[in-house]
């Protein structure tokens, strides 16, 4: 789950990372009546992706009357195929420096990873691949968390040593706001110095971890209802679902197999419309739902579907592709290949219902995109 | 020989009074493991598939001497299992669960390290020494017993080899899943030291995927010259799309480890034969037993 | 710093243990409004000591006017020296049996520890006595907390497990509670099970670590003013002081000098009236403040000062007590022995004041014994 | 030969700048300690008393090679200063200040346990062996050198042995002041072990107080007929009433563990011979070793 920009602000307000103040407006009205109450301010795109400001979402405003007309141009823009719906208007900053401060999990030490330079702003991914050095990281002991002392010689290593008295409860604050909401990702970037010597969150990024999503019911994050339309659905249906830009809609379960089944409709020279995940354990309703929605995409030309039965049921799988393939009165191609725990029961249920199920991966791919270049059922 | 588990293993099931659990309890059973206990908090004293059943895996051990746990329980009661498990003393940890928080399962893992305690998993199909015992849902009927290791980080693929590998006449030793999160228990790395120093273990199969960078690690720290035994590798999602990163954060980290050219290329450095499709990964494996393998039925 | 019964329970149900609904009343009538609302109550006089139940301070009242009567009783009461001024008036419960729960730390394992019995009330030390086996007990890992696992194993061995569902989380709400406040002690005893199968906390016990208190300025404890009024201003002074019954005022410096010389005392043939510790580097105005609270004290014949300098200086020592000997007045046997850092100094400074310290901490002991006896300066 | 800390001891002191730590870092030099470093975070770069003074523990030791840390740190901050001595890999800590929060004190001392480090204290007066090296509060001019070794929980009491010893001409290996806390680092039992293993150690005087049972742990674990050397104790607070006790849980934990009478007759069971006065202590060790106290004067 993501958040929008004021959306993270007001998170770090309360757990007492400090932010600009600021208003949300809806219209160029409201970001008027904002900058009066509070003087100068930027007026800021709210949307759920990095960029806005390159494409123009950002403008400063010293007035309620730039504020109205600056709104005006952001509010109805779009970035990034988000329409702006929202803006931030916060009190401009006197930024005299930009630090980076970051949290996310590092998969290779398998801990959590406190990220800290001196020289943040928009060009951070730069500054990691060019000048290495300038990063500094820190590796919590995730029961423990970022002790006082580990978190000063991380500041001290990142040359921020004078700031150590403001940064350093800063850090553990961040931390324990992660952990807090499961965030993925926790950024503040940039991390503003400002001109009395005070530090800002001036921007922040938030996206919390999916599995643990039970323990944070009442949350709600960025409307994405925005966003591709079937993707937006797949996310209603819990799958997991990217868009790719081919015509074989492709379902499995388990993420290796469906991206080596990817490879495999390239290899036969199709392209992808998707990549969806049944994962482990599917039952038949999860499949009619999964087949459901690759019926609905205007892109698709053919479906196939493939299944290794381990923790997921041949039979169970069978049912779902008959009852979604009957109730949609399926007109698309549909290539099965089924194998795996119940193979036995789940194929004889296909082939009686009149679908043939290939004999391998490969022979399924081939067949699939043979199917959808030629328009045959 | 083999490796983690065997005909010797004495295997508990946290979960097993469950669906999941009951469902391949039975299917373990019947593939000849030994199930010698399960574990339900309040349900202990009952009695499920002639397993009996405790409320502790303290207890369950005390009268059982289990020493391989297997576990289906839900996602947010998984990782408190696993570190259940190896504070009781159980010397392999095998967890099924999908979708376990990320930071419940780093402090699972910090967990079970400092317990000096093997855990494969989480989201991960499990072990199956053919014709032994397996702990986990790999289907009971793909195995045929013989001198190939698989390792994998993707369940259904592993699958998909093991069937390739049978129907082509290749046994296997065991076959190892260890899941496809993004913390886990052992690594490559780990699975393939146990391989390089199992007797009966002639070749291995690793079965990679985008992401992390665990394959790199594997191929600079094991494989190479040392190994001693022929490694086949295989990497999926070539095609796939860079997919989500974790905002700048994971790109910082992450830099340019964890793609499909790095992989193969490091596979490749290390003296692995890496193959396209699952069909070159079965011929490739038969080969380097001296097996032809469109006809090498036993 | 201790809590009164109902403030602990405060703490407890904003931790989400569950305790009975209850009002605190100051007068017979305030609890008679309070049954009116909350039907029959346990009438309970707030005092920071136990055994107020043996005392009578405990009334059950199923109408108003028997509340008032109880009330009347109970307010007025003087229990083990606290005259009670508050009743804590609460939904009488139908209790079908006890539990004990309680949180220590448990200096030989240098660990926190949960402690849960099956056989709780008023009667647990006996019960650790005669049947340890009834105790079960856990040492969380201090950086861990209890994880549900070790407290699910915890319940069952006391025998608990048809609780589990309901005792987990209290338990790890209560460990929570517990850390949140640096409790020395936390504890619910009896934790009753009522005839509706609910658990809820019939009394509480939470006792803060002093030495944590600058984490918690905020925080307001039993006004403990009503005990011994050279207590509780020694108290107020931030002195370490315990009443004894002798009659030989005793200062030092450090707990295991400050004990040893009450040895050497009544070796000597007297008896302490005080153990009083100025503790490491006190500075001439604790010393100061320490002598003007034994002067301050009928009881005391004589006053042994005894200060063996490491951190705690001996000039530093010397300006205290010639300051406040002079400031007091003081008519009473002062013996002083000094020795350690800066002792040539401190000497000296006394010297110069007229007061000779002695040469040994036993001679001093003997000294000060007889001039108290004698009456002499 | 000593224990713990010797004319090789390469001694930090963290919070040297603050008014105590100078202070005795003073006194520390004076008696001739190796002080190679001081630790104030944003102080880095400085130098006060002719040592130099760094932003953290990690720093300082790469530059110094210090093995040895004395902690003079408000008591809020203590606990944190001792994990980082413990994280920079310092290999004796010891922690002088009084009235560190206990559940800090709990994690700091799993957080050392688990590095592997020494820890002395905190609520203590530290170390010192005798014309050799001193870290921490004990004044300089009381201690003489000689073959008794002392381990205390009290910290004035201690000066009182050393003094009433050095007084009669009875010198010290190395006095050690354990602290008086709840939650200690080294206990009687590691330190009795460490005299036990010194050459130049003859006779131990331990100096207990009521509260506890470290004392009896010692007597039953490490003294008896195997510790090969006289020991002298002492146990203070006869007298001294019950106190406070933490509700039913302590008087739980503790049972009859703790008191006075308990401890002497511990000490007793194990062979140690039990004193009533400082006095009678100081005449035990010099006949220990067949010094008449009174004449010793070397």
């Amino acid at each position: 789950m993501k958040f929008l920009e004021y959306q993270v602000k007001e998170r770090f307000k309360a757990a007492g990372i400090p932010v600009p103040d600021g208003r949300l407006a809806r219209t160029p009205d409201e970001a008027a009546l904002a900058a009066g109450a509070l003087g100068p301010v930027a007026v800021k795109a709210q949307v759920p992706v990095g960029g806005r400001g390159k494409a123009g979402g950002i403008k400063l405003a010293r007035t309620p009357m730039d504020a109205k007309r600056a709104a005006g141009e952001i509010l109805g823009m779009t970035i990034k195929g988000y329409p702006v719906r929202e803006v931030w208007c916060e009190t401009a900053q006197e930024i005299t420096h930009e630090l980076y401060l970051g949290l996310t999990l590092d998969r290779d030490a398998r801990k959590p990873v406190l990220i800290l330079s001196a020289q943040g702003g928009m060009e951070i991914e730069e500054v990691a691949e060019h000048h290495p050095e300038a990063i500094a990281k820190l590796h919590p002991d995730p029961w423990r968390g970022p002790l006082p002392f580990e978190v000063r010689d991380l500041i001290f290593r990142a040359g921020l040593g004078p700031l150590q008295a403001q940064l350093g409860p800063l850090i553990i604050k961040l931390y324990a706001l992660a952990r807090t909401y499961d965030a993925l990702t926790l950024e503040v970037n940039p991390l503003a110095l400002t001109r009395d010597g005070g530090l800002v969150a001036a921007d922040g990024k938030l996206e919390i971890d999916e599995n643990a999503m039970f323990r944070h019911k009442d949350l709600h994050g960025a409307d994405e209802s925005d966003e591709d339309p079937i993707e937006a659905e797949a996310k209603r249906r819990k799958l997991t679902y990217v868009r790719l830009d081919g015509s074989i809609g492709v379902i499995g379960n388990g993420a290796g197999l469906v991206m080596n089944t990817l490879d495999l409709v390239q290899r036969e020279g199709g392209r992808a419309a998707n990549f969806l995940d049944i994962g482990g354990g599917a039952k038949a309703e999860v499949v009619h739902s999964a087949l459901e929605l690759l019926a609905s995409d205007p892109q698709v030309k053919g479906i196939l579907i493939n299944i290794f039965g381990g923790i997921t049921r041949g039979d169970e799988v069978a049912h779902g592709i008959i009852d979604a393939a009957r109730e949609l009165n399926l007109k698309l191609p549909l290539v099965v290949r089924m194998t795996g725990t119940r193979e036995e029961e789940g194929r004889r249920l296909l082939q009686e219902a009149g679908i043939t199920p290939e004999a391998s991966a490969t022979a399924a791919a081939r067949k699939v995109v043979e199917l959808a270049a030629t328009g045959q059922r | 020989m083999s490796i983690l588990v065997s005909r010797a293993s004495r295997v508990l099931v946290q979960g097993l009074t469950g669906r999941e659990g009951s469902f391949h309890t039975e299917q373990m059973k019947s593939y000849g493991t030994n199930v010698v206990a399960g574990v339900s908090p309040g349900k202990g004293g009952t009695t499920q598939l002639g397993v009996p059943i405790y409320d502790t895996v303290v207890d369950a051990r005390r009268d059982t001497r289990a020493d391989v746990s297997g576990i289906f329980v839900p996602a947010p009661f998984a990782a408190d299992a696993i570190m259940e498990a190896a504070a009781a003393g159980i010397g392999l940890i095998v967890c099924i669960t999908e979708g376990i928080p990320l930071y419940d399962m780093v402090r699972a893992r910090a967990f079970v390290e400092d317990a000096g305690v093997r855990l494969i998993g989480p989201n991960c199909p499990g072990i199956v020494t053919a014709d032994e015992a397996k702990v986990g849902i790999i289907p009971n009927h793909i195995n045929r017993a013989g001198s190939v290791g698989i390792v994998s980080r993707s369940g259904t693929l592993t699958y998909e080899v093991i069937q390739g590998l049978s129907q082509a006449g290749v046994g296997q030793t065991t076959s190892v899943g260890i899941g496809g999160d993004p913390i886990l228990g052992l690594s490559f790395k780990e699975v393939l030291a146990l391989f390089k120093a199992d007797g009966a273990t002639r070749a291995v199969i690793l079965i990679g995927e985008i992401g992390g960078s665990d394959e790199e690690a594997a191929a600079e720290e094991v494989l190479g010259p040392g190994f001693g035994k022929p490694v086949i590798g295989f990497i999926s999602g070539r095609t796939a799309p860079p997919g989500k990163r974790m905002g700048h954060a994971g790109a910082i980290i992450s830099g340019n480890m964890g793609t499909a050219t790095s992989k193969v290329q490091a596979l490749q450095r290390a003296g692995a034969q890496v193959c396209d499709t699952i069909e070159e990964v079965v011929a490739a494996a038969g080969a380097a037993l001296g097996q032809p393998s469109s006809a090498a039925h036993r």
